[in-house]
């Protein structure tokens, strides 16, 4: 289905969303987050893309599992404790971070799915915004198979026009947005669809980064596992997390036991991030760490996502979006890596 | 004025007589103007190097990367690193020195000044020039930075643009070196912590909450704790699992891995970190800045370090990484050292 | 393996179980993890206690023992050896305060029985990470060494010689015998000090096992119990011992005078010299300060004149080293500084002596061959003052403390003094009189008897000089009125102040000093003759003011302590030190830095302790940014448990 | 409501000074609120920044460090460089908007059981009115 929304009427159907709790992008500091908001009359100029991309409320870096109690006379006791029951509207997804819930979905709700992701992928509705201009300098979406059009993982895209949203209505979640004010949604005109057409063609022309044949990565990859570069690459490596606690595909956690009382024992279970990126991370209880060194770990973070997730899930492990580039502290490019990785091949 | 291409020729020259195994230096990165840290190790990839305002990264901590590598290695090179400092990576070198994690052979430094100037905060850069390619960025005269977009040279006060660190920085050029490139143009900061002073004046409360909402967004991802050239202990205090481990570490010495925080980035396990991080960096820390410049959550976590480099100057007369010889700050005191808080 | 720990909460009669629900501290502490065993019992400590400790260990087959009592100073001991004779570890049991800190100080049962159960569940996670522990063992050098040849010195000496113990005896000056060699006549028996002496200095020159070093000071000290190195510097007398036959002819030809210090001045003495006649060793030393030079252009006519070429102006400072096990200071006194006197024109008046002055006077071997007369003009005084207190007890201006032992001279002065001037009057100035000591009381007494020596009360505020007399004012206060005296004489009973080297001596033998500067013991009470430094004694004055008999006793206690180490064949120091995890630990010497003992070292790169010298404080474990050096069985882990435990929890 | 509170205060003592008077404050029977839970440490030397900031992350409400007067120290000058650590730390928790009144450090000797009992006094005086600490205090 595919409607417009007066501009001036967004923020008129947001605040008929009263039994939802919303988030849109704020910002902070010198970035964008998604953080709860109240109203939304409009995506201010200067939105580009959020720091945390949508898996900090599809998969929060920390999730409690379950509480447990030492009861001396009943034995151990357990309690499942499940995500708190709401319905979430996020506003202002960019197609790359939408295609990341569509990759998450892969890992977390195929055969035996994951209750917690499960419980909070059905509660959250995903508004989209298409990116004309690109959000960032670093976007390379358009070489995997995504693009800034994309509707992937969305159950509303938003075009934002000259006076109108082009709003494509995906979903039935995204119908059931609509139904809350339908007034406010009229049927696009044949004006409206070219320029929407118009904005995506000029979007998808405005591409400054791309991998030379995405398509020779994966059978060149499972070749390179002894290759040089990942030491040269990762040589400035500084083993922090942020290419992969920013990465919206990224979803690797550690289980740990918060404990409250030592005495009677209680505590929770619970689920936080971690990353292959970590030295720890593959650390065993013998102190063997078959990943040792930064090189290792770089190799570990390209082949996961263009070559082991390819052959388990039949689709690459990465959307485009371009943070592990922006945000590397010392410019570790993965573009740049994939473009050797695919030169390699030639 | 830093001619770049003398220290291209020190370099081959040191690479060329086999005197290091290699260089850490700035070259230009994958993505245009931003340069990155490199390790050179021929000659012919001298030409490589460059300097210019973008050079932000403390290279110290490579070369203490580089001393944790060699430690592994059967048979290590024992050959000096050259690596290129500028006054506060300078600095860091007097505290290894200091702590005896490095001797001074080790390292041939190639010393740079930044002059009247500094290195340019991406962030304030890009929000005045925030989509046009930069072409290039090189010093202008008087501290001001030059950024080529679409060819044309476009002139920035360093106050606009330049880091934060740098503006404060009152010591621009090393305190200790092998070669020196440049002039020692002793700068005059306007104030060394506005933030320190801006956070001073809140009330207590205003504080917790300014704190609150910045730690809140701390993800955890221990950027600042590994940009950050002191911060080279094997294991840290905040790692829920043990690094000292062999073959023969015993289940239980295992078990004796103490958890000092959570790993979840809670609130409460956030403060504890970056508090932690921040005494152990007192006297230590040199203020190169790179924890707060890494920071994907953009936490002013410099105002922390500054504080404590304010208070170990106020009441013990101490600045970090001066003098390689003297005592570290937590390991001397004096008969006088304040006591008017002790009951 | 989780170790299976008892607690035994003791009610201390009502002392903890009035105040402490101590049944509920067993109850609860017995649902807590790891402890498998508790009971509470009324003493502990008595016997039938500490076997119930000992009976529980066995049959419930125990690792490890909590003690919920009294505080671990009083009983810590008592229940490590239960726990020993029962088989355990004494380092598998620990002591929860729970009366001092908590039963004893509070008075709501709740609150205090809750405090108790957080006290005893910390010491529990504490004691589940203790390791077994067994006493360092340590080799013992069987040699002792003395610093000072006083009284204090010679008699620890002898002691320790006559008990088979290699003594070193270093004394600064020319010859042993210290203060005590200078007096006259002793209290209260009134026997001359000079034939009770000699012949134990004499007995410290022949005795095989007694190596004297005279004019000599020791200069660094280094090692710990057991096992010291001493490096002692001996001065050049320019005189050899061996070759000088005492003719005394060099004095008869040196040109140059100089106070003489035996006599504290009132006589002199030549540049080449005998202290005394009876020195030991019996030989002359040349005072290079005071000799015109040790060229023979410059004088040399003691040279000319010594026939058995005994003086030898080439002689250098010799450093010679000893290997000892344990060290005595015995360093003495020295008589407060007369500059600080001023008031009462000591150093400015000639007839304003001190104490020792007027031993010297009084002494047959003096300035003036036992006969009382006035420095200035060599006449009798016949109406004499005696000050007490010059310069002690008074915390405003001078020493805090009282010198104890200038009442009993003051009287023995004075008693000597009729002796000598049977038509003198003496007066004593006090401010109270302290003559706690056998027959001491009835010695001053019969001095303020028999001889009519008047005691007045009061204090001195001036003392001046006014036609040829000295006017004292003062007050009496129990008369309630002011008092001039215009006297012949004046003696000050001289605060007495720790010798002067002290302080330096200190710091070689890293020795605590009390705030006045006398050697600080171990303890005030029970371990009086030990220094804060394992293996370094005190005897004497080094460590407080006491008489000659008090100094005897110590010295004979200080060398029993050396015996006490010295015939072990090795020494047990506390394991309870310092340990270093390699893998953690990066060099960097902020631990060696700051440890007050000198105990860390780096060796190849990593912080290493030494176990001996190591008190176990933990400054090096809150220093090390890394956590790789704790102290044995107070680790962080310990601490960090320890909290967890006595805060409850985060519910 | 914050008046009712009892703060939860852990005492860090040393062994040979301040936990010495505070036994002596017991054998004088002299009274003090049972709020303080004592943790006895050889020397105030060893106590590390990182025990404080645990111990209010493990919810202590107050923590006090008490050790032997400058010059008394049982090992020479560990007090000392505690003073120093123990300065800077001081003023860093007022600096994130912690209380000052929470983090309090002493002198107190053996003899001194009274001054002992009247720092606990003022200092559960001084932390009712503050109320729980949450600033630091693992919320799980």
């Amino acid at each position: 289905m595919e409607k417009v929304l007066k501009k001036s009427d967004l923020g008129q159907w947001v605040a008929r969303l009263k039994d939802f709790d919303l988030y849109g992008p704020v910002r902070e500091n010198n970035h964008w987050e998604f953080n709860q908001i109240s109203q939304l009359a409009n995506f201010p100029e200067d939105y580009t893309q959020v720091n945390v991309p949508l898996k900090k409320i599809l998969l929060p870096n920390r999730e409690v599992l379950f509480q447990f109690e030492d009861n001396r006379n009943g034995g151990p006791y357990l309690q499942e404790v499940l995500p708190e029951e709401r319905e979430v509207v996020v506003f202002g997804v960019r197609p790359c971070d939408a295609r990341g819930i569509v990759l998450l979905e892969k890992v977390f709700s195929s055969e035996i799915p994951d209750i917690y992701f499960e419980r909070r992928r059905q509660q959250v509705y995903v508004v989209g915004l298409s990116c004309y201009p690109l959000p960032g300098e670093n976007c390379f979406c358009l070489s995997l198979g995504g693009g800034p059009f994309s509707t992937k993982g969305m159950d509303i895209l938003l075009t934002k026009m000259q006076s109108k949203y082009f709003v494509e209505v995906l979903t039935p979640k995204g119908e059931k947005l609509i139904k809350a004010a339908p007034e406010y949604f009229f049927n696009p005109t044949d004006k409206d669809q070219q320029e929407r057409q118009q904005l995506e063609r000029k979007a998808r022309a405005m591409f400054t980064r791309q991998i030379e044949g995405v398509e020779k990565i994966w059978p060149v990859l499972s070749q390179m596992f002894e290759s040089p570069l990942w030491r040269e690459e990762s040589y400035r490596c500084l083993k922090c997390g942020i290419c992969t606690y920013l990465c919206p595909t990224c979803h690797c956690f550690d289980i740990t036991d918060e404990i409250s009382s030592t005495a009677p024992l209680q505590g929770k279970r619970v689920r936080v991030w971690d990353t292959c990126q970590f030295p720890d991370f593959t650390m065993h209880s013998s102190g063997h760490n078959p990943r040792p060194d930064k090189a290792s770990r770089l190799r570990q973070r390209i082949m996961h996502k263009f070559l082991y997730f390819v052959e388990t899930f039949g689709d690459i492990m990465c959307t485009g979006c371009g943070r592990c580039v922006s945000k590397c502290p010392v410019g570790i490019d993965i573009i740049d890596i994939l473009n050797k990785v695919a030169s390699h091949g030639a | 004025m830093v001619e770049v291409e003398k220290i291209r020729e020190e370099a081959r020259r040191l690479l060329q007589e086999g005197q290091v195994r290699g260089v850490i230096g700035y070259v230009r990165g994958p993505q245009g103007v931003w340069a990155v840290p490199a390790m050179i190790r021929n000659p012919e990839d001298v030409d490589r190097l460059v300097w210019n305002p973008t050079c932000v990264h403390n290279l110290v901590l490579f070369v203490v990367e580089e001393k944790k590598e060699q430690a592994r290695q059967k048979e290590p090179d024992k050959r000096p690193l050259a690596v290129v400092v500028k006054g506060c990576d300078s600095r860091a070198i007097n505290v290894l020195l200091q702590e005896k994690f490095i001797e001074r052979e080790e390292v041939i430094l190639l010393g740079v000044s930044c002059e009247n100037s500094g290195v340019v905060d991406k962030k304030k850069l890009l929000n005045l020039v925030p989509s046009q390619k930069i072409e290039e960025i090189v010093y202008g005269n008087n501290g001001h930075i030059v950024a080529v977009i679409d060819g044309e040279r476009r002139v920035f006060p360093p106050e606009e643009v330049l880091a934060d660190r740098c503006l404060e920085c009152q010591a621009n050029f090393p305190v200790v070196y092998d070669h020196f490139f440049g002039e020692k143009i002793k700068k005059e900061a306007i104030n060394t912590s506005p933030g320190v002073d801006k956070i001073e004046k809140m009330r207590l409360e205003e504080r917790r909450r300014f704190w609150e909402e910045e730690l809140s967004r701390c993800l955890r991802c221990y950027a600042c704790r590994s940009v950050c050239p002191m911060c080279y202990c094997t294991e840290c205090v905040v790692d829920p699992i043990s690094f000292a481990v062999e073959p023969t570490t015993t289940a239980e010495e295992k078990a004796k891995k103490i958890k000092w925080i959570e790993k979840s980035p809670l609130l409460s396990e956030n403060f504890v970190y970056h508090l932690v991080r921040a005494i152990h960096l007192a006297g230590r820390c040199v203020d190169c800045g790179e924890c707060e410049r890494v920071c994907p959550e953009d936490i002013p976590i410099r105002l922390l370090n500054k504080k404590l480099e304010r208070e170990a100057w106020r009441l013990f007369n101490y600045v970090a990484g001066m003098d390689s010889q003297a005592p570290s700050l937590f390991s001397t005191f004096k008969e006088t050292d304040p006591e008017d808080f002790i009951r | 393996m989780r170790k299976k720990i008892g607690v035994f909460v003791c009610h201390c009669g009502i002392n903890i179980a009035g105040t402490v629900d101590v049944k509920k501290v067993a109850q609860e502490l017995s649902e807590f993890p790891g402890v498998s065993y508790t009971v509470d019992y009324v003493y502990m400590c008595s016997d039938p206690g500490q076997n119930l400790i000992i009976q529980k260990i066995k049959e419930e087959k125990l690792d490890g023992v909590v003690v919920a009592c009294c505080s671990p100073n009083l009983h810590e001991t008592t229940f490590r050896r239960a726990a020993q004779s029962a088989g355990l570890n004494p380092y598998e049991c620990e002591i929860a305060n729970i009366r001092e800190q908590c039963s004893w100080v509070h008075k709501d049962k709740d609150k205090a029985t809750e405090k108790a159960i957080k006290i005893t569940k910390g010491i529990v996670e504490k004691l589940r990470w203790n390791e077994p522990l067994q006493p360092i063992k340590v080799p013992v050098t069987k040699r002792a060494l003395i610093i000072g040849g006083g009284i204090a010195g010679i008699q620890t000496a002898l002691d320790l010689a006559n008990s088979d113990i290699e003594v070193v005896l270093v004394e600064k000056n020319p010859s042993i015998g210290g203060h005590m060699i200078q007096l006259s006549e002793t209290f209260p028996t009134l026997d001359c000090s000079q034939c009770i002496l000699t012949p134990k200095m004499v007995e410290v020159s022949k005795h095989p096992k007694i190596k004297l070093y005279t004019y000599s000071e020791v200069q660094e000290v280094t090692g710990y119990v057991g096992n010291f190195q001493a490096k002692i510097l001996k001065k050049p007398r320019y005189v050899d011992p061996d070759k000088c036959t005492l003719c005394d002819e060099c004095t008869q030809v040196c040109p140059v005078v100089v106070p003489n210090e035996f006599d504290l001045g009132l006589t002199g003495r030549k540049a080449i010299y005998i202290p005394f006649p009876q020195a030991i060793p019996a030989t002359y030393t040349l005072d290079i300060e005071a000799c015109p030079g040790v060229l023979p252009i410059a004088c040399g006519k003691c040279w000319d004149v010594c026939e058995p070429k005994a003086i030898d102006f080439d002689m250098k400072p010799e450093i010679v080293e000893e290997k000892v096990g344990a060290i005595v200071v015995a360093t003495g006194y020295d008589l407060y500084d007369k500059k600080n006197m001023a008031e009462y024109g000591y150093g400015k008046y000639p007839d304003v002596l001190d104490g020792l002055q007027f031993e010297r006077l009084l002494s047959a071997s003096g300035p003036t061959r036992g006969k009382i007369l006035r420095p200035s003009d060599h006449k009798e005084p016949k109406e004499i003052v005696f000050i007490q207190c010059v310069g002690s007890r008074d915390p405003e201006l001078h020493n805090k403390y009282c010198s104890k032992i200038c009442c009993m001279y003051t009287a023995k002065h004075a008693k000597l003094y009729k002796h000598h001037v049977h038509d003198g009057q003496a007066y004593v100035f006090y401010i109270d009189i302290r003559a706690g000591g056998k027959g001491y009381e009835e010695f001053v007494n019969r001095t303020m008897e028999e001889e009519g020596v008047l005691y007045l009360r009061g204090k001195v505020s001036k003392v001046f000089e006014e036609n040829g007399k000295l006017v004292v004012w003062g007050v009496d206060t129990l008369a309630g009125q002011d008092i001039e005296i215009r006297a012949d004489m004046v003696v000050l009973a001289m605060a007495i102040r720790p010798s002067s080297g002290a302080e330096k001596l200190a710091k070689i033998l890293k020795a605590a000093q009390d705030t006045d500067g006398f050697f600080a013991e171990a303890h005030p009470k029970l371990r009086p003759v030990e220094s804060l430094t394992a293996g370094v004694f005190l005897a004497g004055v080094a460590q407080a003011p006491k008489d000659i008999p008090d100094t005897v006793a110590q010295a004979g206690g200080a060398a029993i302590k050396v015996v006490s180490i010295l015939s072990q064949p090795e020494l047990l120091h506390s394991p309870l030190v310092a340990q270093v995890n390699e893998h953690l630990c990066t060099g960097c010497s902020m631990c060696v830095d700051v440890c007050p003992f000198s105990a860390l070292s780096i060796v190849e790169g990593k912080a290493k302790v030494n176990e001996v010298l190591c008190e176990g404080c933990g400054t090096c474990a809150a220093t090390c940014l890394r956590s790789a050096i704790e102290v044995k069985n107070l680790t962080h882990l310990q601490v960090h448990d320890m909290l967890t435990a006595s805060l409850g929890g985060l519910k | 409501m914050n008046s009712e509170h009892e703060p939860k205060i852990v005492a860090f003592l040393c062994k040979w000074c301040s936990s010495a008077g505070s036994d002596m404050a017991g054998v004088s029977r002299l009274e003090y609120p049972s709020n303080v839970i004592p943790i006895t440490v050889m020397c105030s030397g060893s106590v590390s920044p990182l025990y404080i900031l645990s111990a209010f992350n493990l919810g202590a409400d107050g923590v006090l460090v008490s050790g032997c007067h400058p010059g008394d120290c049982h090992y020479i000058k560990g007090n000392m460089y505690a003073r120093r650590r123990m300065a800077l730390l001081k003023e860093l928790l007022p600096y994130i908007g912690l209380e000052p009144e929470r983090f309090q450090m002493s002198w107190v000797s053996a003899a001194e059981g009274l001054k002992f009992t009247q720092i606990i006094k003022e200092f559960v005086k001084q932390l009712k009115p503050l109320g729980p600490q949450t600033q630091l205090r693992r919320s799980l």
